[in-house]
């Protein structure tokens, strides 16, 4: 406490995100002043130096972003690529692409959920902690965790930074006696993944909304990871509902191409990320934002262990804007992932070629793709010899920072009317609220829309 | 690896400027993270753990490149606090991609990406660790491989020299069985001249290396680079080759130079 | 080796019944097949995999596969592997060691049946490669049993050679195109108007009973004669020859000279031809333990010269450290060396190492360089 | 040449021994001789640098000394078993006077006169400047213990 | 095609042995004694070697320095992280031992002649057990000289023992307590009393040492023939499969690490065959 009844939080490095980042809090009088999400993760300058390679390399420079999901990378900045030569890749290779990107999810959440988020639940440090009460809760989420990544070999060559994914399609494609074993597998982590369902939804949730929008890809008939149009769901407020509302509200789309004029970015002084809005306002990607815009579109063992979990029927019009619980959404999703897996698995025909042809073209691409954290936009200009000229990267957790600053203040404040927390209180509480939306820090830190001067 | 008294060694694991893959590789090795969690004290490890553990570390895997003036001292203390320490990944030897503003005027870089490049603190280079302090191995890869890191885990408590080999690409790609690439298809591989250690992935998958794992130990570029030219590469894209996540290894760094001024 | 009867002549579908007559002894059966855009060595479950109509077109430093209008099933040189694959595999487990809680050590010598192998498509040149393996491996005072094991169970059915490559040097080293003992059937392809069949002669009594059991016919004399012709002119064909010298003594004589640098020059060290090689048979003994420390394992994989590594000295450097030594080890070895201490040449002319060496080195472009040089500096020294 | 070997002999000795030799000339980087082969051949440094090494396996070629301007390369071919105790690699480019050793000792033994002068100037100016230089460079090398840097024992 | 066909194949799996007794012979150095645990390894002779098996770290080739029943002694030198572990054993500890390996000394074919043993630093290990046999019977054989040279007199192996075999010691590096010879062991041989042609020779050392004394020693009259030489290279396997420890036409973990100064000549005369 400062003389001047100032009060402040710092916490100096993050734990259990994915990158490097700070918190700042200042309280004063009950109210909370300032709540900054520092992120001090040293710029890697990816937008400067694609400038100037070809445009069959941004999937590989690009994946080095995030070592969390470079397949998103990947995939995003295929699309993008794509996208500005005119070449549509679907079939069997969009399949294909699906599939990888499942096995990314799975690995992604059961990380998250069970290295980094659930230990929250249970008032330890980390998983060898939760190890030693939750064994088989542990073991189990491990096994799920590397089924993903077994997906992510098999199609990619390496769960991290896979080999495999080029922009027209693949270098090699599995046949289908490679893919038998893994289906094999996956059919054994469905009914794992709805025992994590049951497991996460136990949890202790405390009361908590949030008055952002949502914003996620649709693609009608299905939950949409790899492609799909930018669609935003009202924030409450806006409608006059508490945050903490479960309802649907009004959604409204717009074009890939027009995403820089939605979603803009600018810099803070005291984060080496940059923030973006949509149409001006505060907005949240990831789990909750998905679950809200396509929840409709699971699959019925995915929707049926949502029902049990509490989380109401998607279809009736029901959403969760409780962060705390985005962990039995990410779970939910790890379920639909695995069956969605199998249902790909199981309709397979090898494709031939293994990719198609993506002559360059003198344009500008955008591509954008559901990573499990959240949305992620790419933007090249090729010139016509394809040599890029200008790219733009817009990861998940640059757009959700400001929704993560306004849910610290929103759960600070709440938690100050209940009585003065201990600062270690209240770190802890802050840690979670940012851990909730799972912020890959390495994927913010490195980015901005070059119209913004 | 000998231990005060018997008691479990201790393990920190740090970040510097990278995509933190090389230390989620630890934390994709699902078979053995709890077996690794009973035979070593995890001690630091902030992805994984808010608790931090007394100093000094038996073991220190650093991840990461060194591209601000903080980071170049706090590594100092790294080094200061650990009995061995072992980087990893190919930022953390190499400078990684992030090495690619090397080659440019890093103010025009902040500009390009950030539009007040002032609130930007980075120095104009990413180095490896190695340029900083000195390190006891080198784990090579963007990303490392899983089996190798778990080695270099196990050989540290048994007190074995990690069976981690300098050689090409191309002994682990013929013990695989792949028909090599270059011979068969006429496709651009980097394999002759890369690190082993990922298995020689690439070419099993139809494609060339890409030089993740950076330079091995025996090069000969002279009969190399016209094998590149011959099988459709030009100027710029040989130099590209070589620039990319190894970019500021000193093989690579020469080799792509020399092609640029061609 | 047995006299192994009258010479039979089976047709394709005789072939196809002999890998169902392999399988159904419990062997697993290796052959050629296509894969990867190349002539692999792989496990056959059917005739129908075999690289019918399949050709090749080999250069130094280039392999590619072409269609064959006559359908021929073994009308292609040497491919990527070689027996040596199965027989001496890239890694193998010798034994392991536990360390019980009174610190006692146990080891166990790595005991799993080893696989009771059926090689078809074994070309002459290999059959000799396998025979050098075997007095590199159980012909010394030790033994390998591993290798021993499998060895013994393996039963080879060999093909003459009617389609030498443009790298193939087999009459040079005398081990080749027509087939040497070792086998436990011999095949010729045939193709002409008569139809595609296959000459079979048995070398052993398993051959024999194999044989036995497979639809046939008796050799005719026009096939007998077919296959006789095909296999001398495979002779005539060869694409490469080395110098008609002692090269025992050619290696001794010319260790230092300058022949080594050009070749070095070109050298990318990547010990491609020794893997591709079918005798080079160097290994690296591998120590691994668990995360308790209690258990180990004593692995061994394939190895090469051209590691710098190779001759890494405790507490020193390497002794070959510049690439002009490690290549002029292999190839002093190859050709030379190799009689001094395994008795034979280590060379059978596949013409492997011409192929897979991606800058395109040729041993025996080399032998002639040498020869050469030799012979421009007067007298052997 | 104004210094070394040479004007260390009278002048008519320096004709005399002059009257074998012919000029030569080796690029850098040319091994003149190995450890153990036959000393039949030595030299006269004009310019350039010669050094002398000893081969350990593992470690490769350490240089014992050079060999300069005005120095003479090799004395092992004045005894048996005309064997090179070390051998020579040239550094620089290297122009020499070259002589045959077998025809010098043969010059040597008919006309003992000069041949005991060139053997003393040898053993003189040479041999015992060289063990001279050794034994001091002896102290050097073996002087009070220089710490041992810390083996931190890099895996590789 | 002979083939040896043990029940165990004690050439490829090591044999548990108990580590007896340990002694530090310098800063770096330290003599093992090792005991069967079971079954014995076949009978070791001086000059040949037994692969040394740490658990869990890896093996080494190390000569015996001691035969004494089923017991054997090997002097190690801390190097590289094998022979620091064992270096560092104590006693009780286990090893796995493989064995015997190699060429012998062959001290019977020496039989009626001089001997000359001239030894470089731990180059006196392998011919420790020569001279123990030589020493047990003496009337077999001429004049004995043990020549040793050690970097410095701490440095100096089985010092006891060496005085009473009467050796000549040179060091390179006298400390102020050395009131013997300084300088090379080729420099002693002026001193040992040995008829060349009724000589022969047995030297280890580092390879410049055998080089140097080798050629001295043809030089002054030994035959070639009869000077004994060990070699070292790198040695993984030491069944001969491996192909490490080729020099030239050496395959040295068989046809070594005793060879002949015939034999080692020309393969030592070639910069890294």
């Amino acid at each position: 406490m400062n003389g001047d009844g100032t009060r402040e939080v710092k916490l100096g490095a993050l734990a259990r995100v994915e990158g490097e980042a700070a918190l700042h809090l200042c309280v004063r009088e009950g109210e909370v002043t300032e709540a900054r999400l520092k992120i001090y993760e040293p710029p890697r300058f990816f937008e400067a130096f694609l400038r100037g390679r070809a445009h069959t390399e941004p999937p590989d420079l690009t994946s080095r972003v995030c070592g969390i999901c470079p397949v998103a990378y990947q995939l995003s900045a295929c699309r993008a690529v794509e996208d500005a030569c005119q070449v549509v890749v679907d079939g069997q290779l969009a399949a294909l692409r699906r599939l990888l990107y499942c096995g990314e999810w799975i690995e992604s959440q059961t990380l998250h959920i069970h290295l980094l988020h659930a230990p929250d639940f249970f008032g330890v440090d980390n998983v060898i902690e939760l190890a030693r009460t939750q064994r088989a809760e542990v073991e189990r989420g491990l096994r799920l965790k590397q089924a993903g990544n077994r997906i992510v070999e098999l199609l990619g060559g390496r769960s991290i930074h896979p080999i495999n994914v080029r922009v027209g399609g693949f270098h090699r494609v599995p046949t289908r006696d490679e893919l038998r074993p893994l289906a094999e597998r996956l059919r054994w982590e469905r009914d794992a993944a709805a025992d994590l369902v049951r497991w996460v939804a136990g949890f202790d949730f405390p009361e908590a909304g949030c008055d952002h929008e949502l914003l996620a890809l649709a693609e009608p008939g299905t939950y949409a990871i790899e492609c799909g149009t930018p669609t935003a769901m009202t924030a409450p407020s806006a409608a006059g509902l508490p945050a903490d509302t479960d309802r649907a509200l009004p959604t409204r789309a717009f074009d890939i191409h027009d995403f820089s004029d939605h979603v803009v970015e600018r810099q803070v002084p005291y984060s080496t990320a940059l923030h973006s809005v949509l149409d001006g306002r505060r907005h949240l990607t990831g789990s909750l934002a998905r679950y809200a815009i396509s929840g409709r579109w699971l699959s019925p063992v995915a929707l049926e262990a949502a029902r049990d979990a509490g989380l109401g029927d998607p279809r009736q019009g029901t959403v969760c804007r409780n962060p705390f619980r985005s962990i039995i959404v990410r779970a939910v999703e790890v379920l639909y992932a695995i069956d969605e897996a199998l249902r790909i698995i199981e309709a397979y025909e090898p494709p031939s070629p293994p990719a198609v042809e993506v002559p360059p073209r003198a344009a500008t691409g955008h591509g954008a793709t559901e990573a499990p954290r959240g949305l992620l936009y790419h933007r090249y200009t090729l010139d016509a010899r394809g040599t890029v000229t200008d790219a733009s990267l817009v990861p998940p957790t640059a757009q959700n920072q400001g929704a993560i600053e306004e849910d610290l203040r929103r759960t600070v404040r709440g938690r100050l009317r209940d009585g003065e927390p201990t600062d270690a209180e209240l770190t802890a509480l802050c840690e979670r609220v940012i851990r909730n939306h799972d912020p890959c820090i390495s994927c913010s830190a490195h980015f901005l829309d070059l119209r913004v001067r | 690896m000998s231990t005060d008294g018997g008691r479990r060694p201790k393990l920190a694991v740090w970040k510097f400027a990278s995509c933190d893959g090389c230390q989620l590789t630890l934390l994709d090795c699902e078979d053995e993270l709890l077996g690794i969690a009973e035979e070593v004290e995890i001690s630091y490890f902030l992805e994984a753990s808010s608790a931090a553990g007394p100093v000094p570390y038996d073991l220190s895997l650093v991840d990461g490149s060194i591209t601000t003036r903080q980071d170049a001292e706090r590594v100092q203390h790294i080094r200061s606090v650990s009995r061995r320490l072992v980087t990893i990944g190919a930022c953390a030897t190499a400078g990684g991609v992030q090495a690619l503003r090397n080659y440019a005027d890093v103010a025009e870089f902040r500009a390009v990406v950030y539009a007040k490049p002032e609130y930007i603190a980075t120095l104009a280079t990413s180095t490896p660790i190695s340029a900083h302090v000195p390190v006891d191995l080198e784990l090579r890869g963007c990303p490392i491989d899983r089996g190798q890191l778990v080695e270099v885990i196990t050989a540290f408590l048994a007190g074995r020299k990690p069976d981690v080999p300098d050689h090409s690409v191309c002994f682990q790609c013929k013990q695989r069985g792949t028909p090599c690439v270059i011979v068969a298809h006429g496709t651009p591989c980097l394999g002759p001249v890369t690190h082993a250690g990922c298995g020689a992935l690439c070419p099993a998958y139809g494609r060339g290396c890409y030089g993740c794992f950076g330079p091995s130990n025996s090069i000969n570029f002279p009969a190399f680079i016209p094998l590149l030219r011959r099988d459709g590469m030009d100027t710029l894209d040989v130099v590209r080759a070589f620039r990319t996540f190894n970019t500021a290894a000193p093989e690579f760094d020469a080799v792509s130079r020399e092609e640029a001024r061609r | 080796m047995a006299d192994g009867g009258a010479p039979a002549v089976i047709d394709k579908a005789g072939l196809d019944a002999l890998i169902a007559v392999l399988l159904g002894r419990g062997r697993t059966v290796i052959g050629p097949t296509v894969r990867d855009g190349a002539i692999v060595l792989a496990e056959l479950s059917g005739g129908d995999e075999l690289p019918y109509g399949w050709g090749v077109e080999l250069e130094a430093g280039r392999y590619r596969l072409r269609g064959r209008a006559d359908g021929a099933g073994f009308a292609h040189s040497a491919g990527p592997q070689s027996w040596k694959t199965f027989l001496h595999p890239p890694r193998e487990r010798q034994w392991t060691a536990e360390r019980g809680a009174d610190g006692e050590l146990a080891f166990s010598e790595e005991r799993t049946p080893p696989p009771a192998f059926a090689f078809l498509g074994v070309r002459p040149c290999d059959l000799r490669a396998i025979e050098v393996l075997d007095r590199v491996l159980t012909g010394g005072p030790h033994a390998d049993a591993r290798y021993r094991g499998r060895r013994q169970r393996a039963f080879v059915v060999a093909v003459e050679c009617t389609e030498p490559g443009a790298t193939c040097f087999c009459v040079s080293m005398g081990t080749g195109p027509a087939v040497g003992p070792g086998y436990d059937l011999a095949l010729t392809e045939v193709l002409d108007h008569e139809g595609h069949r296959f000459l079979v002669r048995a070398g052993t009594e398993e051959g024999e009973a194999v044989l036995a059991e497979l639809p046939q016919r008796p050799a005719d004399p026009a096939t007998r004669t077919a296959a006789r012709e095909r296999v001398a002119e495979a002779a005539d064909r060869m694409g490469r020859t080395m110098p008609p010298v002692d090269l025992r003594t050619l290696m001794r004589d010319t260790l230092e000279a300058e022949r080594w640098n050009d070749a070095t020059a070109r050298c990318l060290t990547c010990g491609n031809c020794t893997m591709v090689c079918p005798t080079c048979f160097c290994t690296s003994t591998e120590d691994i333990t668990d995360l308790t420390g209690d258990h180990a394992e004593r692995w061994r994989r394939w190895e090469s010269c051209f590691d710098l590594d190779f001759t890494h000295l405790a507490g020193g450097g390497s002794v070959r450290s510049s690439p002009r030594s490690r290549y002029r080890q292999w190839l002093t070895h190859k050709i030379g060396t190799w009689h001094d201490q395994f008795g034979s040449s280590g060379c059978v002319g596949c013409g492997r190492c011409i192929v897979w060496c991606p800058t395109g080195i040729d041993i025996t472009e080399e032998a002639h360089a040498l020869n050469a040089e030799r012979a421009a500096a007067g007298q052997p020294r | 040449m104004t210094e070394g070997f040479l004007s260390s002999l009278p002048p008519t000795l320096r004709g005399w021994l002059l009257g074998f030799a012919h000029d030569t000339a080796f690029p850098g980087d040319i091994r003149l001789f190995e450890e153990g082969s036959a000393a039949d051949r030595f030299w006269l440094v004009r310019t350039g640098l010669i050094a002398l090494d000893v081969h350990i396996p593992g470690r490769g070629a350490i240089v014992v000394e050079t060999i300069g301007d005005g120095e003479l390369l090799g004395w092992s071919w004045l005894f048996e078993p005309y064997q090179w105790h070390l051998g020579a690699l040239t550094r620089t480019a290297v122009q020499a006077y070259e002589f045959d050793a077998p025809q010098v000792r043969a010059a040597m033994d008919e006309d003992p006169a000069a041949g005991l002068a060139l053997f003393r100037a040898i053993g003189d100016q040479v041999i015992g400047r060289r063990l001279r230089s050794a034994r001091t460079r002896l102290l050097d090398l073996y002087g009070p213990d220089t710490s041992r840097a810390y083996e931190s024992g890099p895996a590789r | 095609m002979t083939i040896l066909a043990p029940q165990v194949s004690v050439a490829t799996v090591p044999v548990p042995y108990r580590v007896a007794g340990c002694s530090t012979e310098s800063a770096d150095t330290a003599t093992i004694a090792l005991e069967p645990v079971g079954s014995p390894l076949p009978a070791f002779t001086p000059g040949q070697y037994a692969m040394v098996y740490a658990f869990g770290v890896g093996d080494i080739p190390l000569s015996v320095c001691g035969i004494d029943g089923d017991r054997l002694t090997h002097t190690v030198r801390s190097v590289g992280a094998t022979s620091r572990a064992l270096w560092a054993l104590r006693p009780g500890t286990k090893v796995g031992v493989r064995g015997p390996f190699g060429t012998a000394w062959d001290l019977r074919s020496a039989s009626g002649r001089d001997l000359l043993v001239v030894a470089g630093g731990i180059g006196l290990a392998p011919l420790r057990p020569l001279v123990h046999g030589v020493l047990a019977a003496p009337e077999h054989y001429g004049q004995l000289n043990v020549l040793i040279g050690a970097r410095t007199p701490g440095d100096l192996l089985y010092a006891e023992e060496v005085r009473r075999w009467g050796a000549l010691v040179t060091v390179d590096r006298p400390d102020a307590a050395w009131t013997g010879d300084v300088g090379v062991v080729t420099a002693l041989l002026d001193r040992a009393a040995f008829d060349p042609p009724r000589t022969t020779a047995f030297v280890c050392g580092p390879e410049v040492m055998i080089r140097a004394a080798a050629r001295e020693l043809a030089h002054r009259g030994v035959d070639p023939g009869r000077i004994r030489v060990s070699l070292e290279r790198t040695m993984h396997c030491a069944t001969g499969h491996c192909g490490h420890c080729q020099l030239g036409p050496l395959l040295l973990c068989r046809d070594g690490p005793v060879v002949t100064w015939t034999q080692a000549q020309s393969v030592l005369s070639v910069r890294e065959l």
